[in-house]
């Protein structure tokens, strides 16, 4: 193929074809792009990875998104300014996210971005958006996005983060002398979860008998076990997550791990619990954002459910997809609370806002724009116990939303 | 570390190679064979998982998985060679590769379309759960079963290379085609069956590896990888090699896991640096 | 005397157990056609590729002017004087005439140039087309090589191997292939050639080497079993015996 | 795939074409920076213009090695991915000047292109293409492992650029136009220097390996030494455009350095035409252009693209820009 050659055909052209075929080849290239006509609707554009691991996490977050847009455009949208949602695709790549945060901001005009899953992500449109002074409301579990150095005024970080996972999830399940092993995942996410736990572990006095840091997204696990097994913890700590978190647990199971000890992982995710039998993940115990299971104490989430069920056939919201609708609906009532889309009086609203829209009360800290929340504690039920294909994990805590849980702003490097 | 720790750390490190050694098997029989190199390897390697898993749950049984998935991939792969990759011999050596990654997008998008692009679940055969305590260590049955059936097609495979007729026409295909045409052997179906046999083995990789890792639409990436690295260890081309460098690739990741746990990805690729600077035709080939 | 162009000592060439080549010294002086036959799996390409650097001899010595060409990396070869054409064509395919040749030109003079434009190399273009003339087809100039037709490009593979105007010229079979026409023409050529420089000719063809050749050299198993003029050659019980086999005229 | 030629008498203006092959050929280097110029207005987006900028630098970078030398790498994400982190960390950690920053990544793509190379041009044919996926694998883990420098699997950020002073200017870098317009003046030093390149006679020694290795090195070529140093200058070609994306996200994504980008590569460059000079940068636009419509129809775009890759290798080998330039322009 490279061996072809420019001129191996003698085929003869007269002028005239040669005119026409460079015109359609220039009127090709000149294709009118309508730009947007920038009327009066708030636009919010929302970058999630529809392609990718993550696509069904994404899809659900869109279809929160949109429960969110509409919920505030039936009630008259924001001073009757309607409000637009513009999904994009990041392909869960920091460079692609890049690229549509600039489309969505220079070509889209957008007043607000929200979204994102993945830490490398939300930290790219962060970069985009701080230089540019566009609020960015960012639903990607994270520690990074919390410390000086990534801090921007406009960004407000809606989703937990490590610290406060794991505070939650240690604080239920170690005891004063529990034997703790780790199996971490050797990036910025697994060794903020392993930093969140030593630090929970410390307060109540627990023991770390051994860490094992694997490879990042590696596949087979099964190196590590041996390992793991002679340590004979109680607990079993696997700090990663995605599809790391399925293929270790699963594996950890398989060489009875199980049998000694307990598994506890700082976020059990909904959709790696469905991507791997009941029988794998039954005991095991995570720290979580959202549960629809909410809906038994909590109005708030009572209504968020029946809302999301009417809108999309029966089906239930996830633990991802409810980041979604708590990411829009906060920068929308700060909206409302600021009258319009000024940046500056948003950020103000934001900062002094109090919502509770589907999992309790909640508000952004002012020094790093976290949102403090309740973290709930689950425990992946066992077959026999679910009443139901989406009835995963039983409620066995819910931390009410405290700053102690958090760094303190000095420990982030704010001046205090 | 006790030796208990050891010998268990070398059993999964063997485990491991069993399956390194399946899938760099496929990638050195096609290419040693016909010249061709797969990109498509570690997808349809991911498409072999799926098959199992999608024939054991119509089925109701792993072991039917196990044997129609590789078989049926197998056949899927001869559509390939006879569609798509017969049209490009006699072009640049170049092109098969080219088109097998562009295949890889359509493999791996179209499983996205079918199974959703999340992992499905491949429970262990009931019959393969748990750990056995063989005095020395607790190893997982399924793993053990993996080496013992991986080992078992290895001599399957040897056999009917070195002692059948079909093994002597593809051994003698590969080193001259030309005088194989000449001495009528329709040489295009020897290829469509070595095609077949490459891909029916990166499937049965996907089917054993299924029930150990999570079934999902990228876990062939990275296989692709691995298999290059075992192949480019072993000599490209060289069944031998294959079968060696897989299982050493297999040891020496599982003891880099023992200890410094985080290099043991890297040290895949650091190997093979070292292989290619000392003998850049890797430990068992030909001086290409 | 002037001392010899080419000297080869106790040559020798083995291929795992198999001996290509044995024992075999000679001298070649300059300006002189040397033709070297031998039944098929003499040892004649063998023998080439040694003395062209393809090869390293297994044992002996190969001495270019005096100096020992052992270590001497393949392509330093032309360089140092010795250039050589193949007996299967092999030729830049989807180059043109003119580039094929001027390409091979350039190899002597700037290889890592990568600033001024080729086309400042008026002089190389001269060289090119002046090699072109000498072997008639400078009129195929701007053809793509693989056009060409079989003869021509065997003309082409020489025309590459004599731009860098070599002391010793390796020619493998020049007419390998062609019909009397064409052999005629490509005779007529090397006759020119062979007035300028030493040339090393392997060939089947007798009455051609017969014609053609100040001296003969017959190879067999890899043994150097005859040197001499082609009288003696004809006369030579011995080559009779093993290559012309029992018929007494000439080939 | 040779084309049977038709024996068709050679007609009086069958010579027109030749004579605007002639024309394009010389004038490629201008001609290209024409349509550079009017590029930014025909597209959706300005962020999609500069995209298809760098990655046709990358490209036309690449080619160098590809289309031209023969040698099919597998692992140009390497130079890409190191030029764009050593300019990120130079202005980010050492508060190094940009243009100096943009320096230091082009050297470093070409010091790691000089190490990388000078292993995988020991072996040949379908080895150098799996040697160079794996050699460029160790750099991306690598890179995941050395997380204080390259902020591991989060990328690196912190090193956006506001302003810049381009020959005396003060101009507002984040302004999309502004970006655009100063970022092609790298592109087309690069196009440039590609083209000359390939004018020299060192560009005549390499497309006498691609033709054929053992020819060339009878006639007197190091054919080894040559494929380094065209291995080299591709690979700090495509460091180049590495730079330019640092400069233009402002963030420089750990994926950047995967093999799947190395593929990306080599699918721009065959689609848009491996054998001609500007093809890789057709090549660029219209498999950008795909990705950003087809993404907006489905999420499963990727199956087209692969689709369209596939059945360009099987027909149209020598690519959108290749064969019209051989059909139409003969």
């Amino acid at each position: 193929m490279t061996k072809d050659n420019r001129n191996s055909n003698r085929f003869n052209i007269s002028r005239r074809h040669m005119l026409a075929a460079l015109g359609t080849g220039v009127g090709v290239m000149a294709m009118p792009w309508i730009a947007r006509a920038a009327d009066d609707n708030i636009r919010i554009g929302f970058p999630t990875p529809l392609t990718g691991p993550f696509a069904a996490e994404a899809k659900d977050q869109v279809k929160s998104a949109e429960l969110a847009v509409k919920q505030v455009n039936d009630k008259g949208g924001i001073n009757g300014r309607k409000v637009e949602l513009l999904v994009r695709d990041d392909k869960l790549n920091g460079g692609e996210a890049a690229t549509r945060t600039l489309e969505l901001i220079e070509k889209d005009k957008v007043h607000a971005i929200v979204g994102s899953l993945s830490s490398a992500v939300q930290l790219a449109v962060n970069e985009v958006t701080r230089a540019r002074g566009v609020l960015y409301v960012s639903i990607s579990q994270s520690d990074t996005i919390n410390e000086v150095k990534d801090f921007s005024k406009y960004t407000f970080h809606e989703a937990l983060n490590p610290t406060m996972t794991t505070a939650a999830v240690a604080r239920y399940a170690f005891k004063k002398g529990t034997k703790v092993a780790h199996l971490v995942a050797d990036y910025a996410y697994g060794h903020e979860m392993l930093r969140g736990f030593k630090r929970a572990q410390a307060a109540i006095g627990a023991e770390t008998v051994g860490e094992i840091m694997h490879p990042f997204g590696a596949a087979d696990y099964s190196t590590f076990m041996p390992r793991l097994r002679s340590m004979r913890p109680d607990i079993l700590c696997i700090s990663n997550f995605g599809r790391d978190q399925a293929n270790s647990i699963k594996q950890a199971v398989d060489f009875g791990l199980k049998q000694s000890s307990k598994i506890v992982v700082p976020v059990l995710l909904h959709n790696q619990r469905l991507a791997v039998t009941p029988e794998v993940f039954e005991g095991v115990v995570g720290g979580s954002n959202y549960y629809w299971g909410l809906e038994g104490t909590l109005p708030s989430a009572k209504a968020f459910n029946d809302a999301y069920r009417a809108a999309n056939g029966g089906a239930i919201p996830t633990d991802y997809g409810a980041y979604g609708y708590t990411g829009v609906m906060s920068l929308l009532q700060a909206m409302q609370a600021a009258g319009g889309t000024d940046t500056d009086k948003v950020i103000a609203a934001l900062e002094a806002l109090k919502y509770d829209v589907a999992k309790g009360p909640q508000y952004y800290r002012k020094c790093d724009h976290q949102s403090v929340q309740s973290v709930l504690v689950l425990e992946s039920k066992k077959k026999a116990d679910m009443k139901g294909d989406s009835d995963l994990f039983s409620i066995v805590a819910n931390e009410a939303p405290s700053e102690q849980v958090l760094r303190t702003c000095a420990e982030l490097g704010f001046p205090t | 570390m006790d030796t208990e720790l050891i010998l268990m750390q070398l059993f999964s490190g063997v485990a491991l190679g069993a399956i390194l050694v399946i899938t760099a098997l496929g990638l050195s029989i096609i290419f040693g064979m016909m010249g061709v190199v797969n990109f498509a390897h570690g997808a349809l390697f991911m498409v072999g998982a799926y098959a199992g898993l999608w024939v054991a749950s119509l089925t109701g049984s792993f072991w039917w998985g196990l044997l129609v998935a590789p078989i049926m991939i197998g056949v899927f792969g001869m559509l390939i060679e006879f569609v798509l990759i017969r049209r490009l011999y006699g072009r640049s050596i170049d092109d098969p590769l080219l088109l097998t990654f562009g295949l890889s997008y359509v493999l791996v998008e179209g499983v996205r379309i079918v199974f959703g692009s999340d992992g499905i679940p491949f429970p262990t055969p009931s019959l393969l759960t748990g750990v056995v305590d063989l005095g020395v260590g607790f190893f997982p049955i399924y793993r053990i079963f993996v080496v013992a059936l991986v080992f078992a097609i290895v001599v399957l495979l040897w056999l009917g290379l070195e002692k059948t007729k079909f093994g002597l026409i593809v051994r003698a295909g590969s080193r001259d085609p030309m005088m194989m045409r000449v001495l009528g052997v329709d040489i295009s179906k020897v290829w469509l069956a070595v095609f077949g046999l490459g891909v029916g083995l990166a499937a049965l990789g996907g089917v054993l590896a299924g029930p150990m890792r999570s079934v999902n639409p990228e876990m062939g990436a990275l296989v692709l990888a691995e298999a290059f690295v075992v192949t480019v260890i072993g000599g490209l081309g060289s069944l031998v090699g294959a079968i060696i460098a897989g299982l050493l690739v297999g040891v020496v990741i599982s003891m880099t896991a023992l200890f410094a746990p985080e290099m043991a990805t890297i040290v895949m690729f650091a190997l093979m640096a070292i292989v290619l600077l000392i003998r850049p035709q890797g430990l068992f080939g030909k001086l290409a | 005397m002037s001392a010899p162009l080419l000297a080869v000592e106790n040559v020798g060439m083995k291929f795992g157990g198999f001996i290509a080549l044995q024992g075999v010294t000679t001298e070649f002086r300059p300006g002189r056609v040397t033709s070297i036959i031998g039944p098929n799996g003499a040892g004649k390409s063998t023998f080439f590729n040694v003395l062209s650097g393809v090869l390293s001899p297994s044992t002996g010595t190969v001495r270019f002017k005096g100096d020992d060409l052992k270590g001497t990396r393949q392509h330093e070869f032309v360089h140092r004087g010795i250039a050589r054409s193949y007996q299967i064509t092999n030729i830049f395919p989807d180059l043109s005439v003119h580039e094929n040749v001027r390409v091979a030109a350039q190899a002597g003079r700037s290889r890592y140039n990568i600033w001024t434009n080729r086309k400042k190399f008026d002089e190389l273009d001269a060289r090119a087309d002046k090699a072109l003339e000498s072997v008639g087809l400078i009129a195929k100039r701007n053809e793509t090589a693989k056009f060409l037709a079989h003869g021509q490009q065997r003309a082409l593979e020489i025309a590459i191997a004599l731009i860098s105007d070599p002391e010793l010229l390796l020619l493998d079979e020049p007419t390998a292939g062609m019909g009397p026409e064409e052999t005629k023409e490509m005779v007529a050529l090397l006759e020119k050639l062979a007035a300028e420089r030493t040339i090393l000719l392997v060939e089947h063809k007798m009455k051609m080497i017969l014609g053609l050749s100040d001296r003969i050299l017959v190879l067999h198993h890899g043994q150097l079993i005859a040197d001499g003029t082609p009288h003696e050659i004809q006369t030579d019980p011995e080559v009779r015996r093993v290559y012309l086999g029992q018929n007494h005229g000439y080939a | 795939m040779n084309v049977p030629s038709v024996a068709a008498p050679l007609a009086a203006d069958a010579r027109k074409p030749a004579r605007l092959k002639a024309m394009m050929t010389t004038y490629r280097v201008p001609l290209s920076i024409l349509a550079l110029c009017i590029l930014p207005w025909l597209l959706p987006s300005k962020a999609l213009a500069v995209n298809v900028l760098i990655y046709g630098v990358v490209c036309v970078g690449y080619n160098l090695l590809f289309g031209y030398t023969g040698l099919l790498s597998f692992g140009h994400a390497a130079f890409f991915g190191a030029g764009a982190y050593i300019t990120g960390i130079a202005i980010g950690q050492f508060g190094v000047s940009w243009y100096l920053a943009v320096l230091m990544g082009v050297t470093g793509g070409a010091v790691l292109a000089f190490i990388i190379g000078g292993m995988s041009t020991r072996t040949r044919g379908i080895y150098f293409s799996m040697v160079t996926l794996a050699l460029a694998q160790l750099v991306y883990y690598v890179a995941l492992q050395a997380s204080t420098w390259t902020g591991g699997e989060n990328g690196l950020r912190g090193f956006t650029v506001n302003r810049i002073n381009l020959f005396g200017f003060d101009i507002n870098f984040l302004d999309p136009v502004n970006k655009y317009y100063v970022l092609m003046v790298f592109a087309a030093a690069a196009l440039w220097l590609v083209s000359r390149i390939l004018n020299s006679p060192f560009g005549a020694a390499i497309e006498a390996i691609r033709e054929n290795e053992r020819r060339a090195r009878t006639c007197g070529y190091d054919v080894e030494r040559t494929k380094l140093l065209a291995f080299t200058l591709s690979g700090t070609i495509c460091a180049l455009g590495g730079t330019m994306s640092a400069l233009h996200l402002a963030f420089v994504p750990l994926e950047s350095l995967h093999y799947l980008t190395s593929g990306m590569i080599v699918m721009m460059t065959l689609l848009g035409g491996a054998s001609s000079f500007f093809g890789p940068f057709i090549g660029a636009l219209v498999f950008l252009l795909m990705e950003d419509v087809f993404s907006l129809w489905t999420s499963h775009w990727q199956i087209i693209v692969g689709s369209i890759f596939v059945l360009f290798v099987l027909f149209l080998p020598k690519g959108i820009w290749g064969t019209f330039l051989s059909r139409v322009v003969r």
